[in-house]
């Protein structure tokens, strides 16, 4: 297997899932959060489970969903939550560690833009907005951001919007916050960390190839770089194989 | 064996036709809340909704996509309140995008939440609280652009023995809720399964409540399972039979989502022309959801359709 | 057709005993949430309570009935959080009543509630919320004997434009909580129907959750009527199958009531010697509910047997 | 049929039956008011719809229910639901119209005791508390109380304990109160009444051979008597004769 034909999104996928390892319930979206998730039950966190925002709780899909509430993820499930529930008991219960999270923009404190470029009340772009990423911020342990472009335009140094507050902004609200916020955001140049409150994102690893000054370059606002910065390990052959062959066979994700 | 205690002589017949049932409840400028997350969207009802021409609607639906588009270019809705605008995982809603970014032909109103923001507004409602707490918005910039979203003190020291601030939502009572079930029975006992969403506590919320199915059943039907009714009776005003008619959103063991039409609607929204050509086509030009599904042919419905994966039946007893 | 996309490679297997689960997740002091409205009270966990001993618990349960009697009179009990103390319509609790009017052998604390109170206790308790409002205790009495119910002024105008005030009630985060139910899969996602009562929220609320069931089934069994899954694996620790657990409360479906016995207790409870020997010969004398059971006879299964009324299967459909 | 033979219940139930011409949902409890519900159904109110305390709503049981809770209430009912719907959706939500209540005293505004006896810290008789009828107080457009006995200790001049308190008192409290409270008391020596806030009971009407005088005495404040006096029907025929032979065979209840 030619690790050099490794695409983007099975860079992304692997990298992700890596990061799964001991976590037990994960909220993620479909896309490059499922295919990640996916892959670490086959190899990290071999019971992690994956909620859905439908509802859906230990999905055995037949086949690879569309949607988060497809009809395949439903049919042999162990549990489909009413709403109420699973925003009010999983999520705000405090049942998730990670969730997964993507944005139109990320600033450098893990802050999320969903809702609009420009001003919000004329704005040059409506976006669809929250829809649960705000709880899902609010809530999770810690949450992962998957970016597949890297630039200064989706890390801005400023946002347009702030739709989903990380914990630093609720601290300033006067609001202590639960969770950490972002602590990874992973794209397709490397991976940005930070542990949680008052920390800034800093580069901790780039991929094979990738320099500090290109990474600093696409990002908006002047990046800090760890004292030890990494290469990221690319896919294995062993997840590549999985990828591939189990997690997304008709590569509807692994575009 | 005893004679049965409490049997009701009667009980009250609520089926009606579509146009009837929004002729009667659906009036210009009422709050109409159409919910079903995904599965199970009222389209049918949105559709005649557009076909009766109303004008200046409130719409509150969570997940504002296709139907919501359709209300908005058939020029039915002054004011949307939602959480997520967006067509699916397909695209954008082109109508909806223009009007609030352009203003053309004529400007939305949007009054923007995140989806539990929604979710406790009708749980307020449902439970007529004056407002309902959540640990959402901390930080957000959306309260600084919908000053309903309001915090208060809680009256009880927070974890680190300091006054904890928290943020609540209005109730939302809309004048009618709209919602879309496999079955309800003529009184009005609706059962859903698979995804179950918003809608006890949208219908709960609400002033009246009209309830579309794909089929009316027996009574017994219904009370084979009582725990299957997630809005009773007492909650419903009108029962509609509408087969089909959440398409193109799926129905859990009746039909599947249809896919295409997804993609496709990010096409036709796009163009305003297209799209109004589009509504005089499908929507304004047939009579009703009979007609459209006549016009969306046996193909289509053949490629929607589901195999079997029957429930393992469960007893409820019975006294001996 | 595709392969199985998310199938995991295991599930974690949280059966165990009765005895096992007691012991890891009842200590002495903890709160523990016993919850089950006359429907699946989960008597056999607090009879395995009473024959190791546990002490100084702070017990939550809204209808204090029967084996909330008993747990005091076992001497486990230093607190009780409830909203109705009495056995059902058959009589008196006669060791809670002595607790509470003689203080005799040792005095109970108790923290009065409505129902709704407790209701809305584990609502903010499952909701990880700071307090829960509610449209009671306005002019009762309750509120000066429990300082843990407290008013706020809500941020919105009430109906007449003034400030509103309303009732709340704290969190209820119990340490642990133990239901009864139907059944469950071995990773405890836990199927009940029927009344349902408070046992998602109390379950939701707790550290710790002990689900305690007529039948272990089949993952495959749970998994053919998810919408039928109450309490999600995911809030579980551990599984205890336990048949005729509930008894002398009933199992919809699978064994009824025993009215008899509940109008026993209150001869039985209102004597405290006739009290302690029964709990010598029926709890603290029976090595588990097996030998309780036995002891109970094959008179009184059968007297309580129910006969056969079938819930309808329903569709959940198959992609094809 | 000898009406002479009425028993106190079938009197209470009949009576308690005519209140509810025009009712859709009444809130009630096993024994008196279900015999009193089942029989309107039968006669002036078909439509009418009971929701029990347990989460059951359109109940059709093949046997007389013994509880509230009697699986022969769910076997075949309409629907189930859980206790947060009940109580937050169906009691809260304002869906009843008449809600029956039963206590250990009343007193003139119709406020409920069914805590304690004597001193709440320190009870002569511990009873058991609010259960529901709190949240049924509070939230019914009205409530009926049927008491068997109608002595001066179950309707004294002051409560030991107030449980559940009608719109006076919600009112004190700064609340603006949803329903009336207490509009009707059915005891076995007539029935009194109110219209809502601000209103005493007042004696409406004696049963037959009853005296205002008798009323007074065994009521433990100074009565007031409506101007206009009426007798109290005494059951029909025909309703005793659905209460014997259809609602209560048995007589577990027409005791």
């Amino acid at each position: 297997m030619n690790t050099g034909a490794v695409t983007s999104s099975e860079l992304l996928a692997a990298v992700a899932s890596r990061e799964l390892a001991g976590k037990n319930t994960v909220f993620a979206g479909i896309g490059l959060p499922t295919l990640a998730v996916s892959l670490a039950q086959l190899t990290v966190a071999p019971d992690v489970e994956i909620v859905y925002e439908s509802g859906v709780c230990g999905a055995h899909p037949s086949h690879l969903p569309e949607t988060i509430a497809d009809s395949v993820l439903i049919t042999g499930s162990e549990a489909v939550l009413s709403m109420p529930a699973l925003f009010g008991y999983v999520l705000q219960g405090g049942r998730i560690d990670v969730g997964f999270l993507g944005a139109a923009q990320i600033d450098r404190w893990g802050n999320l833009n969903s809702s609009v470029i420009g001003e919000w009340d004329a704005p040059k772009v409506r976006l669809p907005g929250s829809g649960g990423a705000m709880e899902v911020m609010a809530n999770s342990r810690e949450v992962f951001v998957v970016m597949r472009r890297h630039d200064p335009r989706s890390l801005p140094a400023e946002l347009d919007f702030c739709t989903s507050p990380g914990p630093d902004r609720a601290l300033r609200d006067g609001i202590r916050p639960r969770g950490a916020g972002v602590t990874r955001v992973i794209t397709d140049l490397g991976i940005l960390a930070r542990d949680g409150v008052g920390e800034e994102l800093r580069l901790v690893a780039t991929h094979p190839g990738v320099t500090v000054e290109q990474v600093r370059a696409a990002t908006g606002w002047d990046l800090a770089v760890a004292d030890e910065l990494a290469t990221v390990e690319p896919p294995t052959e062993a997840e590549l194989g999985l990828l591939r062959a189990q997690v997304d066979p008709d590569r509807v994700y692994l575009r | 064996m005893h004679k049965p205690v409490a049997e009701p002589v009667r009980r009250p017949d609520k089926t009606t036709t579509m146009r009837e049932a929004i002729a009667a409840h659906v009036t210009d400028g009422a709050t109409v809340a159409l919910e079903g997350f995904t599965h199970l969207i009222p389209t049918a009802a949105g559709h005649e909704i557009i076909r009766q021409g109303r004008r200046d609607l409130t719409v509150a639906r969570m997940t504002a996509d296709i139907v919501t588009d359709q209300l908005i270019a058939g020029g039915c809705v002054r004011k949307l309140v939602s959480s997520f605008v967006g067509n699916s995982t397909a695209g954008s809603l082109g109508e909806l995008r223009r009007r609030i970014e352009t203003g053309q032909p004529e400007p939305l109103e949007y009054e923007e939440y995140s989806h539990y923001g929604m979710i406790c507004r009708y749980l307020a409602g449902a439970q007529r609280l004056p407002f309902y707490p959540l640990r959402s918005y901390a930080g957000s910039d959306v309260p600084s652009v919908n000053p309903g979203i309001r915090k208060l003190t809680s009256p009880y020291p927070g974890p680190d023995g300091e006054p904890e601030q928290i943020y609540v939502v209005p109730p939302l009572n809309p004048d009618v809720t709209i919602i879309h079930a496999q079955r309800a029975d003529r009184a009005g006992n609706t059962q859903i399964w698979g995804l179950t969403g918003i809608q006890a506590e949208a219908a709960y919320a609400a002033r009246k409540v009209i309830v579309v199915v794909e089929e009316v059943v027996a009574d017994e039907v219904v009370r084979s399972d009582p725990n299957r009714t997630v809005v009773p009776a007492h909650a419903v005003d009108a029962v509609v039979e509408c087969p089909h008619g959440a398409h193109p959103a799926f129905a859990q063991g009746y039909y599947d989502r249809d896919g295409e039409f997804y993609r496709g609607w990010s096409h036709i929204s796009k163009d305003p022309e297209r799209l109004q050509r589009w509504l005089d086509e499908w929507v304004r030009g047939t009579a009703d959801h009979a007609e459209y599904l006549a016009k969306l042919g046996a193909g289509t419905r053949q490629r929607l359709s589901v195999g079997e994966a029957w429930s393992e039946p469960v007893n409820y007893g019975r006294r001996l």
